[in-house]
């Protein structure tokens, strides 16, 4: 080969795994760099323009918005939509506000997404660390589940509910989103538990550990990326979810997402957007935290599992 | 040392009769050996009724007269029939396909784009990176109404860069019939492909950077590395993106209602849309559960075979 | 009856038979290496013997309890694995501790017991680091540590040293062999490395399609290998194969093979070995460190024979000069002494250290003298 | 746990016999839930609860009360239905079909419903001759709201015929403005439809070809008329219709954008949201050429049966929601009018009481018709299969011929 390959170093684009602990030494030294952070910064506001829609109109009163000027930012800041929406603005009968609602959320979430997460863990761990004939297909058809539409289960897992006396109850709505979840939660742990190095599980029984005792004190502990990723996702899910929580909760037990609907979706009211709108962000602010967060986690916990082979 | 071998001499002891084993065959054996089919099965008893029995029920449904609420009068091959002569079906079965493939298609050449933009050594990684994330966590009940806004010519982008002096400048997708469906895979796309990004991201940070170094001193070129040596090695990346993807366009709901409510016309319509519209509002209770079992199998068509050659190459 | 009993062990995978019958009987204090090529079945074997695999049929017995279907931790077994397997969310001191929480030994016992193997091992200022902070050879002797404070009846060791570099391979060799002579327990080790098994074993099984070819003493393994599979694997260089007809040469059996320049040379077995095989065709098999130059023959054996043979390619190797030739078209090596004036392309005379020759039978492959 | 409670507690009425009069919560499930309404439901929550009976409130809203239903059936399907559940028009009789309502005959009779609720009312209300709901109120849907700044300005006066209104609409196009504010979703196309169907073939067409489903009509000359006026309207739309809520079209006509908004009364409580006067600043009138007919919906509450006999609770609430003084409260909030006739007017606004009078005037003269695009005309899945093909035709999708056609095949397909 007679001309010599670019370094690493000096590549303007190149897998970071390449350039070592290099670091450029300011911005803009190259045109590619520049097209990279020009496509960057373009890609961020396509992403961040609906917040934009929605940050600015939950700060503007009602009439500026109707008068059109939904783009724009406010003439008249106000913070008035957030303190309505938060514990005045009408979703029902009584003007509560979201408030009320945000605990019934999280009693559901909690614990719908740790039983999913928890069984998802074990299924993989048996699908992957004491494997028997069939466990392939198994776990094929346990995939396969995920991919049902919400609406079609919806009349028979009433009936499920009212012959298990857990209609209308949080337990049963935990329950659903648990029943719901354990196909990807599984799908996870088992990809992550498939590059766990079996050799740990059997120093372990040698050791003199027991199936639960391998899980809880070798497999567990190496998990949390993995956990991270399956709880994000799960939680965004059961949070986000609106079908199960109308149809199966009950008058004390509707999560967020329904009041939130009732505040946003009256067909012959009053329509204040600004309220509707500082209201989604309150409603969504549980899931950005966790995206905040446990982001950075996040890749990592995809990178160890869920995409690897 | 040799005290020190003495008391472990005596630790032995101990040791070989703390945990003398059961008898072969005994029950406690037997549990051990069950145990962990044991923990399976309650999972498999749940997929079993809460899935395949909810299939089984859906199928038997759509051969019935169920209106409002399941009955079970027989009524053979009807509601196919019927599902057949309705027009918005054809359109929601073809929208899917275009959403279908445009919105994963989108979804994974953008993902990938992001992707390695993001793993140059940029500054702000993070903060970038949760920007691209952030629209997975909100319910599309309400950035629906956000977007809705936004693409509608009178007041979201057209009239903007209209207002900013490009008069000519034209985007009313979402008022055209044609070209509706489009804008609901543009939104589509906004939600997920920061998931599919870190997903890539995720493949990208995964690979040997030796084998990246050797390809370097091949002589390839920066395009050539990306498209012969690590787009190929991404490969599972693109596959759990599928199943995630595939998985959000067919039960994509939500995103339709708030955005078009399956307008203009019918033409923004999908299967769940439809499905869920003929069963609960429209009291079809019996052609709902049709469209549910076709679309099912239209899932299986594409899944089962994916699903078939992933597990078995895993298991070679 | 020995301390560990093999008897009539097999292993199969359905149809697939993995492992044919195998009978090995060990004594307390014995190391026994499992020694062949990859897939030969040894970690098979190792796995049953740990209780990690079932065992298809016959049986496998420690102190003479019968372990068919006891679970692994309850065999008083330890095992060292080739990755270490080292539990990556505990520190060092965990990890040497778990198997003896699992077991129930009360904490100040524990605490104890890894001070001793911590300090015998050398590893006690690193019980607080995780197994992410240290170098292979400290997590070898760690994954070491954790199998000592067991104080098992039987050490498994699964290829301990493979992922280790050269040099620190060597070293732990010797660590281990000195443990087991201070500590005098029973151990089966896993290799694929014909030097690790010579040096560390009190006895090899070389194993190779299932089958466990010839058990016995390094020097039986070494000398009297049972068939060409053994005598080609054990010793490196290895030993040198080539064809050869029993001939009668001065009323004396010898071995008639052809040289590269077309010349015919027979050389005369010792003691009159194979007298009754006049005409037979055999595989003469000679170590390379029984061919050498004359004046480095073994001055003990009384059976040299010096062959005039074209030399094909001289390998100075330091201490010795290997020397190679062509007989019966394949290449033999002789080890010569550094110094011997030897050039490629020139004839030079070979001295065959008959006494160290062995015969194989071309079709059965198994040794015949 | 609460189920638990009720059993316990009925079981324990069961032993005292029916001398006690245990009274019981009521969960209300309804889709009521922006300020307004939501408050005006509130006046019956504080009536109940100043009886002993405590409200436990279950808003669901979405799709004009199509997500309560879905909620609903789930409900009733795990056996868990609510006490009361607000309904619109053939759900009722659906549900009634299925024997799922209680019987409220003896309320009705005690306060003598027949006689003040309106017969066209009536049959949503009862079934098999037995009351199974109480109407909570009558939207009217047939109304046009206009600005009355921009009529004055173009000296247009309150069109009386579709020529006039053809005319207005010109005029007001010529001036520059939106002649009419309109979202394209398919039941607002379906609500003007109903209008401009009513407008063009009468009382005795409307009842033929959506309420009797007759082929003929349905397929008529008269029809493709009706489409063909839709036409008119279409091209008297401005081009960002499509998708738009009713209320931002309401915003249009309120900031002077737009002329007319042909919506249900409740369009009324935006104007009054935004400070507007009825008769000073904004206008409200009939449809040209239905100044006589009342196409309505009403807003009714269900009981679910709970036994044999209605539940003292339900009795409770249906006798509220039937009293004057209820009536009278909500409906003023409400933007609609009262269920019952004889409710005096006196709190209501000009548009309020014009609506009053117009009901009671329909009601008498036989001209008061359920709305087809609300659900009071045929069953949901006649009246979707038909916002299909109205909604279509709106878009362009089709051309009159067509919608004729595909109206006939619609209602086939879905009879």
């Amino acid at each position: 080969m007679s001309t010599a390959p670019d370094t690493p170093d000096t590549r303007a684009i190149a897998p970071a795994a390449l350039s070592g602990t290099h670091k450029t030494s300011g911005l803009g030294l190259r045109p590619a760099r520049i097209l990279l952070y020009v496509l960057l910064v373009f890609f961020c506001l396509y992403y961040l323009l609906p917040l934009y829609v929605m940050v600015v109109n939950s700060l503007k009163p009602l009439g500026e918005i109707t008068a059109g000027g939904m783009m724009a930012l406010p003439k008249d800041w106000t913070l008035a939509p957030w303190g309505s929406a938060w514990s005045s603005a009408q979703v029902g009968v009584e003007a509560t506000g979201l408030r009320p609602y945000f605990l019934n959320s999280i009693i559901m979430v909690v614990p719908a997404v740790a039983c999913s997460t928890l069984v998802g863990a074990l299924n993989g761990y048996v699908l992957t660390k004491w494997t028997f004939k069939g466990a392939t297909i198994l776990f094929g058809l346990l995939l396969f589940g995920c991919f049902i539409p919400f609406q079609m289960v919806l009349i028979p897992m009433a009936r499920m509910l009212g012959l298990m006396g857990l209609a209308g109850s949080v337990p049963g709505l935990i329950f659903v989103h648990f029943v719901y979840g354990i196909g990807f939660s599984t799908l996870y742990f088992r990809n992550y538990y498939a590059a766990f190095p079996t050799e740990l599980v059997k120093a372990a029984q040698i050791d003199g550990a027991g199936f639960f005792r391998i899980f809880w004190r070798i497999l567990l502990p190496s998990s949390g990326p993995i956990a991270v990723v399956c709880v994000i996702w799960q939680f965004t899910n059961i949070w986000n979810d609106f079908l199960f929580g109308a149809s199966f909760s009950d008058f004390d037990s509707q999560p967020m997402t329904v009041a939130l609907n009732n505040l946003v979706q009256s067909s012959t009211g009053v329509k204040e957007y600004n309220v509707h709108f500082a209201g989604a962000i309150m409603a969504a602010l549980p899931t950005l935290l966790v995206y905040i967060v446990a982001g950075r986690y996040f890749v990592r916990g995809l990178m160890a599992g869920s995409v690897k082979g | 040392m040799a005290s020190s071998l003495a008391t472990l001499q005596v630790g032995e002891l101990e040791m070989s009769y703390l945990d003398t084993a059961p008898a072969r065959g005994s029950v406690a054996d037997r549990l051990r050996d069950a145990l962990p089919k044991l923990v399976l099965s309650p999972t498999v008893a749940i997929v079993a009724v809460f899935v395949y029995g909810f299939i089984a029920f859906t199928l038997y449904l759509s051969f019935t007269d169920s209106r409002i609420l399941p009955s079970f009068g027989w009524v053979g091959w009807q509601n196919y029939e019927n599902l057949f002569r309705i027009r918005a079906w054809d359109t929601a079965v073809s929208n899917l396909v275009i959403f279908g493939v445009l919105y994963i298609a989108v979804c994974c050449a953008l993902g990938l784009l992001l992707a390695i933009l993001l793993d140059q050594r940029i500054r702000a990684e993070g903060f970038i990176r949760t920007v691209y994330l952030y629209p997975m966590a909100l319910s599309f009940i309400v950035t629906g109404v956000a977007w809705k806004w936004f693409l509608d010519p009178g007041i979201g982008l057209q009239a903007v860069v209209q207002g900013w002096g490009w008069t000519g400048f034209e985007f009313n997708w979402i008022k055209d019939r044609n070209m509706a469906i489009y804008t609901i895979v543009i939104a589509a796309v906004w939600q997920t492909s920061g998931f599919v990004m870190a997903m890539f991201l995720a493949g990208l940070r995964g690979i040997d950077s030796e084998m990246l170094k050797a390809a370097q001193i091949d002589g390839a070129s920066t395009f050539a590395l990306y498209r012969r040596i690590v787009i190929p090695q991404l490969r599972p990346a693109f596959m759990s993106a599928f199943v995630v993807l595939a998985h959000m366009a067919i039960k994509s709901y939500d995103l339709v209602i708030a955005l078009t409510g399956g307008g203009p016309g019918t033409a923004t319509e999908l299967p769940a849309t439809f499905m869920y519209s003929y069963t609960f509002t429209r009291n079809q209770m019996g052609i709902g559960a049709a469209s549910a079992v076709i679309m099912l199998m239209t899932i299986a068509a594409i899944i089962v075979p994916y699903l078939w050659s992933e597990l078995r190459e895993k298991k070679a | 009856m020995g301390f560990l009993d093999i008897k009539q062990a097999t292993k199969s995978y359905g149809p697939v038979q993995v492992l044919h019958e195998t009978n090995i009987s060990i004594e307390e204090g014995e190391f026994l290496v499992l020694v062949g090529p990859s897939g030969c079945g040894k970690s098979t074997l190792l796995n049953m013997i740990a209780g990690l695999e079932d065992i298809t049929t016959g049986e496998i017995a420690i102190r003479g309890r019968n372990m068919n279907g006891i679970k692994p931790a309850d065999r008083n077994i330890a095992m060292v694995f080739q990755s270490y397997a080292l539990y990556p969310n505990m520190t060092v001191g965990g990890n040497i501790s778990f198997g003896m929480e699992m077991h129930g030994i009360p904490k100040p016992e524990r605490e104890k017991r890894i001070a001793q193997v911590a300090d015998l091992l050398q590893i006690s200022h690193l019980l607080d680091r995780k197994p992410g902070q240290l170098s292979g050879g400290q997590r070898q002797r760690v994954a070491m540590g954790r199998a000592l404070v067991r104080e098992p009846d039987v050490f498994l060791f699964d290829e301990p040293l493979s992922n280790l570099d050269a040099k620190l391979r060597v070293d732990m060799r010797t660590e281990i062999k000195k443990l087991h002579q201070k500590l005098g327990t029973t151990i089966v080790y896993v290799t694929h490395d014909q030097i690790e098994a010579l040096t560390l074993s009190t006895r090899i099984a070389v194993m190779y399609g299932g089958y466990v070819q010839q058990l016995g003493t390094p020097k039986e393994i070494y000398d009297n290998p049972a068939n060409m599979f053994v005598a080609g694997f054990m010793g490196s260089p290895s030993m040198n194969l080539f064809p050869a007809k029993v001939v009668e040469d001065g009323g004396r059996p010898a071995a008639e093979v052809s040289l590269a320049d077309g010349k015919r040379a027979a050389i005369p077995f010792a003691n009159g070995t194979l007298a009754s095989s006049i005409g037979r065709d055999i595989i003469l098999g000679i170590r390379p460190e029984a061919i050498t130059d004359k004046d480095g023959a073994d001055r003990n054996s009384s059976s040299v024979h010096l062959v005039e043979a074209p030399v094909e390619v001289t390998e100075p190797a330091g201490s010795d000069t290997f020397v190679v030739s062509q007989i019966s078209g394949k290449d033999v090596t002789g080890r010569f002494r550094a110094d011997v004036p030897v050039t490629a392309g020139e004839t030079f005379k070979f001295a065959f250290n008959m006494e160290k020759a062995v015969a194989f039978d071309p079709k059965s492959e198994n040794r015949i003298a | 746990m609460r189920n638990l409670t009720k059993m316990m507690v009925s079981a324990a009425a069961l032993f005292v016999a029916s001398t006690s009069v245990q009274a019981e919560d009521v969960e209300v499930l309804h889709w009521w839930t922006s300020g307004g309404e939501a408050a005006a439901l509130n006046v019956l929550k504080e009536d109940l609860e100043s009886q002993g009976i405590g409200w436990q409130d279950m808003p669901v809203a979405g799709g004009g009360g199509s997500q309560a239903m879905t909620v609903l059936r789930a409900r009733v399907t795990s056996g868990n239905p609510p006490t009361a559940v607000q309904m619109l028009g053939f759900d009722i009789l659906d549900w009634a079909n299925e024997g799922a309502l209680a019987d409220l005959n003896i309320q009705a009779g005690l306060e003598g419903w027949d006689d003040v609720v309106p017969e066209a009312l009536q049959k949503f209300a009862k079934h098999d001759g037995k009351w199974v709901s109480a109407p909570v109120n009558v939207h009217s849907t047939n109304w046009v709201w206009a600005n009355k700044a921009i009529l004055d300005e173009l000296g247009i006066a309150v069109p009386a015929n579709w020529d006039e209104f053809v005319a207005a609409l010109d005029k007001v196009k010529a001036a520059g403005k939106t002649p009419i504010a309109h979202g394209g979703q398919a039941w607002q196309d379906a609500t003007v439809f109903d209008a401009v169907a009513m407008a063009t073939g009468g009382p005795e067409f409307y009842q033929k070809a959506f309420i009797e489903l007759d082929e003929d009509a349905l397929g008529s000359d008269t029809m493709k008329e009706a489409f063909d006026r839709m036409a008119v309207i279409r091209s008297h739309v401005d081009d960002n219709f499509s998708g738009r809520d009713w209320n931002l079209a309401t915003a249009m006509v309120i900031n002077g954008d737009a002329a007319f908004q042909m919506m249900g009364d409740w369009a009324k409580g935006e104007f009054l949201n935004a400070g507007k006067v009825p008769d000073q600043d904004f206008l409200c009138f009939r449809f040209p050429g239905t100044q006589e007919q009342v196409t309505f919906n009403a807003d009714q509450f269900a009981m679910f049966a709970q036994g044999p006999e209605v539940g003292k609770e339900q009795a409770a609430l249906a006798t509220a929601i039937l009293s004057p003084s209820f009536q009278s409260a909500f409906n003023v909030v409400k933007g609609s009018v009262p269920a019952r006739t004889d409710v005096s007017d006196e709190a209501f606004d000009a548009c309020g009481k014009k609506g009053m009078a117009d009901l009671k005037a329909a009601a008498a003269s036989g001209n008061l018709y359920g709305s087809m695009a609300h659900g009071h005309a045929n069953p949901a899945a006649i009246k979707n299969a038909m916002y299909d093909v109205i909604t279509a035709h709106f878009n362009g999708e089709y051309d009159s011929q067509t919608a004729v056609e595909e109206l006939v095949t619609a209602v086939q397909i879905n009879k």
